[in-house]
């Protein structure tokens, strides 16, 4: 267990840029000092958000940048390399484009809410990052509920996506819109599920307190609940609507989805919120799932940030690298996706854990010893799952092999194509089927 | 926090709420009223927030923000377009209104004769556990009948989700039907016709 | 190889159930134009001529008459048919539908009465398809083109062949607006563009 | 009490919907003229019950040039270039199927040199072509571009030979009536061979990129099924014919320009859905690919061009040349009066007539299925159009 009380009295000075907690703390206790108190608590909300922006907003641009380059590799492109060196200055470029471009509204729009959304659409991109653990003491509002207000934000974006669909009066938008809230709700149950096997088991709520307790017991949590981790994985990536799960924006089916009508500034708002959703999910994959800030005493030597953002990093081209890859799926295959595999498979773990945790406080087990065996036994018990799942759940059409067959010398209708398919010899290329 | 402070919070988010509610009111559009509903919604938990009640503010928002103001655009969005008009009628909506401005002056008279002891500070560092204990504890048997309600509820929307799709099967045979009369081609017989040898191709 | 199917042969398969719906004129099998749904369909059916293909079906306008043509294919046995139907009808020529005997006809029927204007009787969607409704006049006719200088459509032959081929002909009008290195015609000229300036 | 005016019409819509059966009113979605996955300017009317495909309507001629009729007024060997933008994706196989028509009427012999070049030229085109079709598909399906642009690759280097001889990339103009307009360049063949050598390990990769793959199996399988029976009578060809098991291939059963000397297969699959017309492109390339090895190895000498006047005037008569297009069948019908110029110009385009049971395949599935479905119909506009 890593000595806190030694820790902090390193981390004491405002100049350690190991824990930026110390400046605000000191600007704090200065304020204090000649100012009434609600100054101070004013001014420090004031510094954390604008620490957020100034966090997120050179972040998405760099981003941006990254997963344009990450993706052009994986298609044998070069990606954006005209703007600035390397193409760096790519994203700004865009960005002036986009201020600069004219900003249309449909006629029959409402346009109330259809001015609003782009705007709303920040306040839970940035809300959402306050309650996230930079290091032991970096979080703008550490929470002692920081797991639940994180689904609430999160859970009110959808809200603002379906004025934006629904106010833009185009269907596509409309479809894009309903397709959006259906797709979240579902996906909230998994991501909630989840997200209670990590507090059941760690018995906190605080978000801090989950990264703490897996530094305490030295193990990170997607050793122990795998499928959990999984799970919250492509629900993460289905809310953030990114390849496999971006239906709500389906290009090739329904244009651009809820943003169809937005131009200008208007869509470069909902694209950098989306881009930072994506950052901030890949952080908390690696707070919940990676241990955090934390690496087995590195952040005794590193600053905790930069491992986090690390982890981070990791995570995100992870995110890119499936939707690089991968087609999408349809809404119906989604939706029985989330409720016929993940839904079960996080519930199952839910039990689980509330029986590991019983076990170990009840029965006082040691946890050097129950842990490595708990994770090999989940780790089995995930794979079953997986397993049972595809051999019980696959739909009927790819249960059969598609099969190629060589014609030969059989040219014709009907009958020549009985006569292929009598064929005894093995068709020339056989894939899929169970 | 000093009063300064708390006073400007309460009151804008009192503002907020009040404001909120009060367009439903008069928005006609069902889609307007949701969204000034949310408003309404957040003001409360901006309230709760003051109160110290954390916990109660997040599941605020979590619940009614996230959830049922999603199920309100579901309904109105699965409601054919004409009931989706606020209310017009002032004869029918006369008596309702009666009923809830007595409901709201009992419930205020009581809000206001009681004597609401200062809250003990330990009780709000951890609330979520003490929720989670009575609610297991103390009023487990309310807790369950909750939980059965649910599911039965549950149970009821599929029951009548199931309904419809019986409602789509006619809809789609008397489609068929009307495509005969008229003598055009039929779609099912010319997807899926018989073999050639056995009878007439797309005929 | 594919084969051309005999014409006599299928003459014979159509005319035994339905007595005159056929005849051959030159080598082509033509088809009476009020039996030719059933024609065909008999053709199609037929276990000898076993014609399940549509291959192609369009229309040529011999300026007194149109001519429909029908390629129709067999795949197993591997064999085309050439199958015709006049119709002197130029005011409302119709023609009975062949969708019900091969869904294939149906784009194929719509994009013949766009541009020539030939109705098909029984088909169940007969709009016009590339060109919108209420488009005048049908372009793949010959008289599409026909203004009042008389000129007939195509191109009448290779300038070197004979003078009178060289483009414009002589007091015609224009088709196109004139370009400044084409030769200007000369004597009297409805210039088709009056508002055209002087470039 | 009053009531708007939009209230009862709405009212009426909704009594309408009711009395229809379902409480639920349709939605009209216009996908096109201008929409990602419509290759073009294609519109596709769908009436949907959420997100169920209830009816499918097209709308086409956005991009109609009149070009039978443009054709009239021109001699047969200024039509060559038309037939280029009737299939902008396949103008050699466009070039060659008019050409073919042309000659039977003129009654012209092909040199074997330059029947050998043709077919060298068709096979490479359909290589380009399936390269184009396969990765749209998939991106149809939803893939962020990944396959398509790996394909683009090979079709890239096919068109950097087509520019290498004819100057052209993709309005390549090269058949002439009676072979084609230049022999091949120094450098082609060389370039060809290690096209061929790259192309199996390329086809390799996509092939464990993408056979595999469960979403595809998911997107594509069981989704825009057609029965043989169907498709035969709705005169369907080419892919989409073989994806239902009929072994129909004009290369086989009415061989041009020598293809009867050349070994080769044809793949045809058994389902008919969306992913066997995809395996049939997939299986198609490789043959392609068998075949232009055969033609670099057996490629004869002497002319490349037969002594065709410019200024032909055919014999009165007509005639009806096919080729196997990468879409399908191909034909142009051509008659002359003994004029210059055609008298009738028509071509019988494979991706408009493989529309034709596209509101069979739509019905019943979802508008995610009816996209899948029309992008493995692999329609040009511009033929479509023409």
């Amino acid at each position: 267990m890593t000595d806190l009380a030694g820790l902090s009295s390193v981390l004491g000075a405002w100049y350690d840029f190991r824990d930026l907690n110390n400046l605000q703390r000191l600007i704090t206790e200065w304020i204090a000092d000649w100012g009434p108190d609600w100054l101070a608590s004013i001014i420090t909300g004031v510094l954390g958000a604008l620490g957020i922006l100034g966090v997120i907003g050179p972040t998405l641009l760099i981003l941006i940048w990254v997963e344009r380059k990450v993706i052009a590799r994986f298609q044998q492109r070069y990606g954006p390399n005209r703007v600035g060196p390397k193409g760096l200055l790519q994203p700004v470029a865009d960005a002036v484009k986009l201020i600069l471009k004219e900003q249309l509204a449909p006629r029959a729009a409402d346009k109330l809410i259809f001015f609003l959304p782009p705007v709303l659409i920040f306040i839970p991109g940035v809300l959402i990052w306050g309650v996230l653990p930079f290091g032991p003491r970096m979080s703008v509002a550490d929470l002692n509920v920081g797991v639940l207000f994180l689904l609430a934000v999160s859970g009110t974006a959808v809200l603002v996506i379906f004025m934006a669909g629904w106010s833009s009066n185009n269907k596509y938008a409309l479809f894009g819109a309903m397709r959006a809230v259906a797709m979240s709700i579902s996906y909230e149950v998994p991501m909630v599920l989840a997200l209670l096997t990590l507090v059941v088991f760690s018995g906190t709520m605080s978000i801090n307190g989950i990264v703490q307790w897996q530094q305490q017991e030295d193990v990170i949590f997607i050793l122990l609940f795998p499928l959990s981790a999984i799970a919250f994985f492509f629900a993460a990536s289905a809310e953030l609507n990114r390849t496999p799960a971006d239906i709500s924006e389906a290009e090739s089916e329904i244009v651009a989805g809820y943003h169809t009508e937005y131009s200008g500034m208007r869509f470069g708002l909902f694209y950098a919120v989306e881009l930072g959703n994506t950052l901030v999910v890949s952080a908390f994959i690696a707070t919940f799932f990676l241990g955090g800030w934390w690496l087995w005493g590195l952040d005794q030597w590193v600053p905790s940030w930069i491992i986090l953002l690390a982890k981070t990093g990791a995570v995100y081209f992870l995110l890119i690298w499936t939707r690089g890859t991968l087609p999408r799926l349809r809404v119906d295959q989604l939706m029985g996706f989330c409720w016929k595999a993940l839904v079960p498979a996080t519930l199952l773990f839910v039990v689980v854990a509330f029986v590991e945790r019983t076990l170990l406080i009840s029965e006082g087990w040691d946890t050097t010893v129950a842990l490595p065996i708990m994770a090999v036994f989940n780790i089995a018990l995930s794979l079953g799952a997986v397993m049972l799942f595809a051999r019980v759940a696959r739909p009927a059409p790819l249960r059969r092999p598609a099969r190629i067959r060589m014609a030969g010398s059989d040219i014709g209708g009907l009958r020549a194509a009985r006569e292929v398919a009598a064929r005894r010899e093995a068709p020339q290329l056989q894939v899929g089927g169970d | 926090m000093s009063d300064f402070g708390f006073h400007l919070a309460f009151w804008s988010l009192a503002a907020m709420t009040i404001g909120g509610a009060s367009m439903i009111m008069v928005s006609r559009n069902l889609i307007h009223a949701v969204i000034w509903l949310v408003l309404s919604m957040l003001g409360i938990a901006g309230l709760y927030l003051t109160l110290s009640a954390e916990f109660i503010a997040v599941v605020q928002v979590l619940i009614y923000v996230g959830a049922i103001s999603v199920l309100m655009l579901f309904a109105i969005m699965l409601t054919p377009r004409a009931e989706r008009d606020n209310s017009q009628n002032i004869k029918t909506s006369a008596p309702a209104g009666l009923v809830v401005i007595m409901v709201m002056i009992a419930t205020m008279w009581v809000a206001i004769d009681t004597d609401w002891g200062a809250v003990r500070e330990a009780a709000l560092t951890e609330q979520a556990r003490l929720i989670g204990e009575s609610l297991i504890k103390h009023y487990i048997l309310p807790f369950e009948i909750g939980a059965v309600l649910l599911t039965a509820a549950l149970v009821g929307a599929i029951a009548l989700a199931r309904q419809d799709d019986e409602d789509a099967a006619v809809h789609a045979a008397s489609l068929q039907a009307e495509l005969k009369g008229d003598g055009s081609v039929d779609p099912v017989d010319v997807v899926d016709p018989p073999l050639p040898s056995d009878g007439e191709v797309g005929s | 190889m594919t084969a051309q199917y005999d014409a006599t042969a299928a003459m014979e398969i159509v005319n035994a159930s339905a007595p005159g719906a056929a005849c051959i004129d030159e080598g082509v099998l033509y088809l009476e134009p009020d039996t030719l749904a059933e024609s065909i369909r008999t053709l199609r059916d037929s276990e000898e001529s076993d014609l399940v293909f549509l291959s192609n079906l369009t229309a040529v306008d011999h300026e007194l008459h149109f001519e429909l043509v029908y390629h129709l294919q067999s795949l197993d046995l591997n064999h085309i048919l050439q199958v015709k139907a006049r119709i002197f009808d130029r005011e409302d020529p119709a023609l009975p539908s062949l969708t019900r005997v091969y869904h294939g006809a149906h784009l194929q029927e719509r994009e013949v009465y766009d541009l020539f204007g030939i109705r098909f009787d029984g088909h169940p969607d007969l709009r016009r398809m590339f060109l919108w409704e209420g488009f005048p006049g049908y372009p793949l006719r010959k008289d599409f083109l026909q203004m009042p200088g008389q000129v007939r459509a195509g191109l009448p032959g290779f300038p070197h062949e004979s003078e009178e081929n060289a483009w414009p002909v002589p007091g015609s009008v224009p088709q196109r607006p004139l370009h400044p290195n084409d030769p200007q015609p000369e004597g009297e000229v409805v210039v088709a563009d009056e508002s055209e300036d002087a470039s | 009490m009053t009531m708007s005016d939009d209230t009862r019409l709405a009212m009426q819509g909704t009594i309408e919907a009711l009395t229809a059966g379902d409480g639920s009113e349709p939605v009209v979605v216009n996908l096109g003229p201008q929409h990602p996955s419509t290759h073009g300017v294609f519109r596709l009317k769908v009436t949907l019950d959420g997100e169920i495909v209830q009816d499918a309507e097209m709308r086409i001629g956005y991009l109609h040039r009149s070009m039978e009729k443009l054709a009239e007024e021109r001699s047969y060997t200024q039509n060559i270039p038309f037939t280029d933008r009737i299939d902008y994706l396949a103008a050699m196989s466009n070039n060659l199927a008019y050409c073919l028509a042309a000659e039977e009427l003129l009654g012209v012999e092909v040199p074997p040199r330059a029947q050998a070049i043709r077919v060298m030229f068709a096979e490479l085109q359909r290589v380009a072509s399936h390269a184009m079709a396969n990765g749209t598909f998939i991106n149809d399906c939803g893939a962020w571009h990944t396959p398509l642009f790996h394909m683009f690759r090979d079709r890239e280097r096919v068109l950097d030979m087509f520019e290498m001889t004819c100057g052209a990339r993709l309005t390549t103009n090269y058949m002439r009536i009676g072979g084609v307009a230049f022999d091949l360049p120094d450098e082609l063949l060389p370039t060809l061979e290690q096209f061929l050598a790259d192309m199996p390990e390329n086809i390799a990769n996509y092939e464990a990129l993408l056979l595999e793959n469960e979403i595809l199996h998911a997107r594509a399988r069981g989704v825009g099924v057609i029965s043989p029976e169907m498709a035969i009578n709705s005169s369907l060809s080419g892919p989409v014919l073989r994806g239902t098991g009929v072994p129909w291939d004009l290369r086989k059963a009415n061989p041009y320009c020598g293809y009867e000397s050349y070994e080769f297969d044809v793949p045809v699959g058994e389902q008919g859905d969306c992913f066997d017309r995809f395996l049939v492109r997939m299986a198609e390339v490789k043959e392609s690919l068998r075949i232009l090895r055969q033609v670099v190895d057996t490629l004869p000498d002497g002319p490349y061009l037969a002594d065709v006047p410019l200024h032909a005037r055919p014999e009165p008569g007509e005639s009806y040349a096919r080729v196997e297009s990468p879409r399908g069948e191909l034909g142009f019908y051509l008659v002359s009066d003994g004029g210059p110029a055609p008298y009738r110009f028509h071509c019988r385009p494979p991706s408009l007539i493989n529309l034709s049971a596209l509101k069979e395949m739509s019905i019943g599935g979802t508008l995610a299925d009816a996209i899948v479905t029309l992008g493995s119909i692999d329609i040009v506009v511009g033929e479509i159009d023409r």
